[in-house]
């Protein structure tokens, strides 16, 4: 079996969610080292994600995150519209029109997320990006899918996001507004990163 | 916060529905996919210019579309990006067939989300060109870094690539005199306050009162640091010092003199700047041909300012002089 | 107090220096006794045009020296009217031989300077008219008080009276029509925070962070009285709604919707205002037939802003619509 | 004998003196209801009545007084130059080319200034303006002119001045800037009565 619709809808309503609950955490965080509109712009992005899922419902998870990918894309802007954007897609493309993921499938489409994201920004891990929880969330998704598990795989990846997002913290951003900043933005966390981390705490969540 | 707003998330839609009522013979507001044109645009066999970016920087760029100018301008949420369903369309509408510029400051946000733009409109036909611009020397190392930000130059990089599509230049020479004006151009700003955005509720950063932030971008983000307050003569030798000596300027070049207040600074202020920055030019045997001076590429309430130079030549200057006719600069017509 | 000044004591002789050179190309600037003249004054057969106030306005008056708008501009100190010894030289400077018509805010400062000015003026022979500007609705009860304060219609008067002066109105003719826009333009205003006068140090008021003072003039002084903060569209109806009653516009009538900044309002908040006060109007009848919306007459870096209306008739919408080329104001030429 | 030409100068020094001293209480009175500039013109001006006098010396009362006049009309600006302008002018007129000034003429000379504000400024007793100074003033320097004593008469018209300046803080302004105020002006003392009241001080001390 695996993941289906129902999961990847699951998925996308807790990540909404979760950005209107720490709207103003990730303002914050934003606010510190970039300009203040982080928290904004995800929760204005995943409320048009919801309101695109109540008007279409997608058939496939694939088609679910194609979604998703459009809304954000078009509705969140700054440098995280096009970056989660073109993760959403890629992940899209990975997982075509099955009906259900698998664990395999489930950690490819997380790599090509990650890709697209590096494709886009072209940011190297330990620049203090969201690609520093995207990476070792691909690894742990990637060691733990062997066991053919979709809720241990998810678990992995929500959890080596957590760790990759809390780990930016002492980084010197080296893309993104931040980097503007130099060493003054050692000491905050990125806020792509904790948005990042967010999100795939929300697809276990989806899968528990 | 006290801001002259109604509901902070309705701020872009409604100051952007105001600006359509007040210059309605100059532009046309779309509101959904928001975007503004030049009332007359497409204007035949003329190259297109578009521009955009965060919202919060007014006049940029909305008060710059118009006659000589820009043909249209893509208003973003509060410091944040437009998105592509913004820009393509702008771009649709705009090209007459001559192709559209795409004047883009270089942030990660704005780049990616033209570049995006930009790949989509040509899909449908529209030949593109983009002008980045990055003036901003208070990015110092732009290795490790997303490279230098596009600030003051921006407005100028407008008007004269602006006036060159005016007079019939083509798609290249239009691109090609927009980044020759970048590449001659030098910024730097201070501010003396931080500014707040409406749907954050907090100032963007805290300054005590004796303190300044040096070298700060326009999204409201920090600067290259913070140094007890000076007077205003101290800050305009600190701003024009990095600036000139980036530029490379020689004594007896000739120079466009830019100072431009963030949004909450007065304009008396920006003149005691001007004159400090116009001696000092003076001792480095440089010329101010052309000058600039009030709130063109502002942050909100932000008190402070950015002076920027331009190195001109004589197809510079005449471009400049150009007649422009748009809601917030104006000469000519 | 955080300015972008030198010594306090300096800021009015140092902008308008830094003013002088921005604008050379315009105006010549007489450092002591200091005022601001058109460059080619004085304008042979032409009628003279002189305002003046204190300094912390900017740019009102020097910012509108030029064609089609004033021969000469007084400033004084800050919030303090100019010397007679100022306002004669002046005068004499822009007398073609045709006479002088002063724009004059009512203050008395403003008025008592002036008047003396007027009287040394006409001792030496130049012919001498005064147009009193007392636009404020504000002030309710004129006779138990200095009576209406000269604010935001002083801009428009300029304006229309100067565009008659350059068509070449006679002395009399000129000071009719600058009355007349006077008689029909009403304005009110609104502080959403004080000003720092830079020799004071202090701000200029108390305000809590969740009051407004509404009915300002544009001195720093308090207003009518504090009410709790409101959003914009509430602001805009307190505003309009004075405005409206005194002037007694009736529906079918066309005005001139002017929305000013005091100085450290973003534009984008002014256009949220514009936006309200457009759909007002709208709402009585009212045909919005030009209009005028950015920081023209203003109180330092003061938050806040006015709202004047001026009922047009077809001579004063053919003299706003003349060219006029000044540093702040500047259309047809 | 009388009042003479170094008794003028004396009196304008101490009035330079207490205006630079009492510069910032005169600010803030003006702020309170006004715009915070009083003191600065004031202090501004008689800076420059120092000058003059260090300049060209004058050789009469009358001449030390009319050089006042004209050095506050150019230099102090708004409300308060052409009417501390004017006041000067007048007493000067009054006493014209005497070298001594007796108790009479002086009593005249003051009642010319208070005339001078009050056809300049067309204030009435009560309107919370320097004429709430200048009025009471003038009235106890009439009355105490009778014994012929000039200190005398000083020190009648500073007293009558600093209590005129006092009366003037309940009053609801009806003239000058305080005026747009209305009742919000009352609770504050009238910064123009305030200087009046230094100045006649001055005028004392100089004589004493
Ligand atoms: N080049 C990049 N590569 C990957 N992520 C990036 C890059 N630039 C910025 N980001 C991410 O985007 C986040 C900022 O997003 P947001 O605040 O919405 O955009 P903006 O910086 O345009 O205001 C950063 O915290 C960072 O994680
Ligand atoms: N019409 C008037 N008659 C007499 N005195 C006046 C009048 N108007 C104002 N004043 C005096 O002038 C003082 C204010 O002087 P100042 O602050 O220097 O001028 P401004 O009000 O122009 O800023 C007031 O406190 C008052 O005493
Ligand atoms: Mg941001
Ligand atoms: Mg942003
Ligand atoms: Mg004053
Ligand atoms: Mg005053």
């Amino acid at each position: 079996m695996g993941l289906d619709v129902t999961w990847a809808v699951k998925w996308l309503t807790l990540s909404a969610q979760a950005m209107a609950e720490h709207r103003v955490e990730l303002i914050e965080l934003d606010r510190a080292i970039g300009d203040s509109d982080h928290g904004e712009n995800m929760d204005r992005g995943f409320q048009a994600v919801l309101d695109k899922l109540a008007e279409t419902p997608p058939e496939t998870p694939g088609a679910a995150l194609k979604l998703t990918a459009m809304a954000l894309m078009s509705k969140v802007g700054g440098a995280a519209g096009p970056l989660y954007g073109t993760a959403f897609l890629r992940a899209a493309t990975t997982l075509g029109d099955a009906a259900y993921i698998d664990a395999a499938s489930l950690a490819a489409a997380l790599a090509a997320a990650r890709d697209g994201i590096v494709a886009r920004g072209k940011a190297e891990t330990g620049d203090k990006t969201m690609v520093d929880a995207w990476t070792p969330a691909v690894d742990a998704a990637a060691a733990a899918a062997a066991d053919g598990d979709t809720l241990a795989v998810l678990i992995a990846a929500a959890e080596a996001a957590e760790a990759g997002a809390m780990a930016t913290d002492p980084l010197v951003a080296r893309k993104g507004r931040a980097s503007y900043l130099g060493e003054r933005s050692a000491g905050h966390r990125d806020p792509g990163a904790a948005s990042s981390a967010l999100i795939l705490r929300a697809a276990a969540g989806a899968a528990a | 916060m006290k801001k002259l707003i109604n509901d902070p998330r309705a701020v872009v839609d409604e100051s952007v529905e105001g600006f359509g009522l007040a210059h309605a013979d100059l532009v046309t507001v779309s509101a959904d996919p928001k975007y503004v044109t030049r009332k007359d645009a497409p204007v035949a066999g003329k190259v297109g210019l578009v521009s955009g970016g965060g919202s919060g920087h007014e006049p940029l760029h909305a008060g710059f579309v118009g006659r000589g100018m820009l043909d249209a301008a893509v208003p973003g949420a509060v410091f944040t990006s437009p998105t592509p369903d913004q820009i393509i369309p702008a771009t649709l509408a705009v090209n007459s067939g001559a192709g559209v510029v795409h004047i883009v400051k270089n942030y990660t946000g704005d780049v990616l989300n033209f570049e995006t733009a930009a790949e989509m409109a040509q899909a449908e036909g529209v030949e593109v060109r983009t002008v980045l611009v990055n003036d901003d020397v208070a990015v110092e190392d732009s290795l490790y870094t997303a490279g230098r930000r596009g600030v003051g130059g921006t407005v100028l990089v407008e008007k004269i690539a602006g006036a060159a599509a005016e007079r019939g230049d083509d798609l290249d020479a239009v691109a090609v005199i927009g980044d020759r004006v970048n590449q001659n151009v030098r910024t730097m700003g201070v501010a003396l306050t931080a500014c707040t955005v409406p749907h954050a509720g907090t100032p963007s950063f805290d300054l005590a009162d004796n303190e300044i932030e040096i070298g700060i971008g326009i999204h409201g983000e920090p600067g290259r640091h913070k140094i007890a307050m000076e007077n205003a003569d101290g800050i305009t030798g600190r701003l024009l010092e990095p600036i000139l000596s980036d530029l490379g300027t020689a004594s007896g070049e000739k120079v466009l003199l830019f100072v431009n207040g963030m949004g909450g600074t007065p304009l008396s202020e920006l003149y005691i700047v001007y004159r400090r920055a116009a001696q000092i030019l003076a001792e480095r045997g440089l010329t101010v041909e052309r000058s600039l001076v009030g709130n063109y590429i502002t942050s909100l309430e932000m008190q402070g300012c950015s002076i920027s130079v331009l190195r001109l030549d004589d197809e510079m200057t005449v471009l400049w002089d150009a007649p422009v006719h748009t809601p917030a600069l104006r000469w000519g017509v």
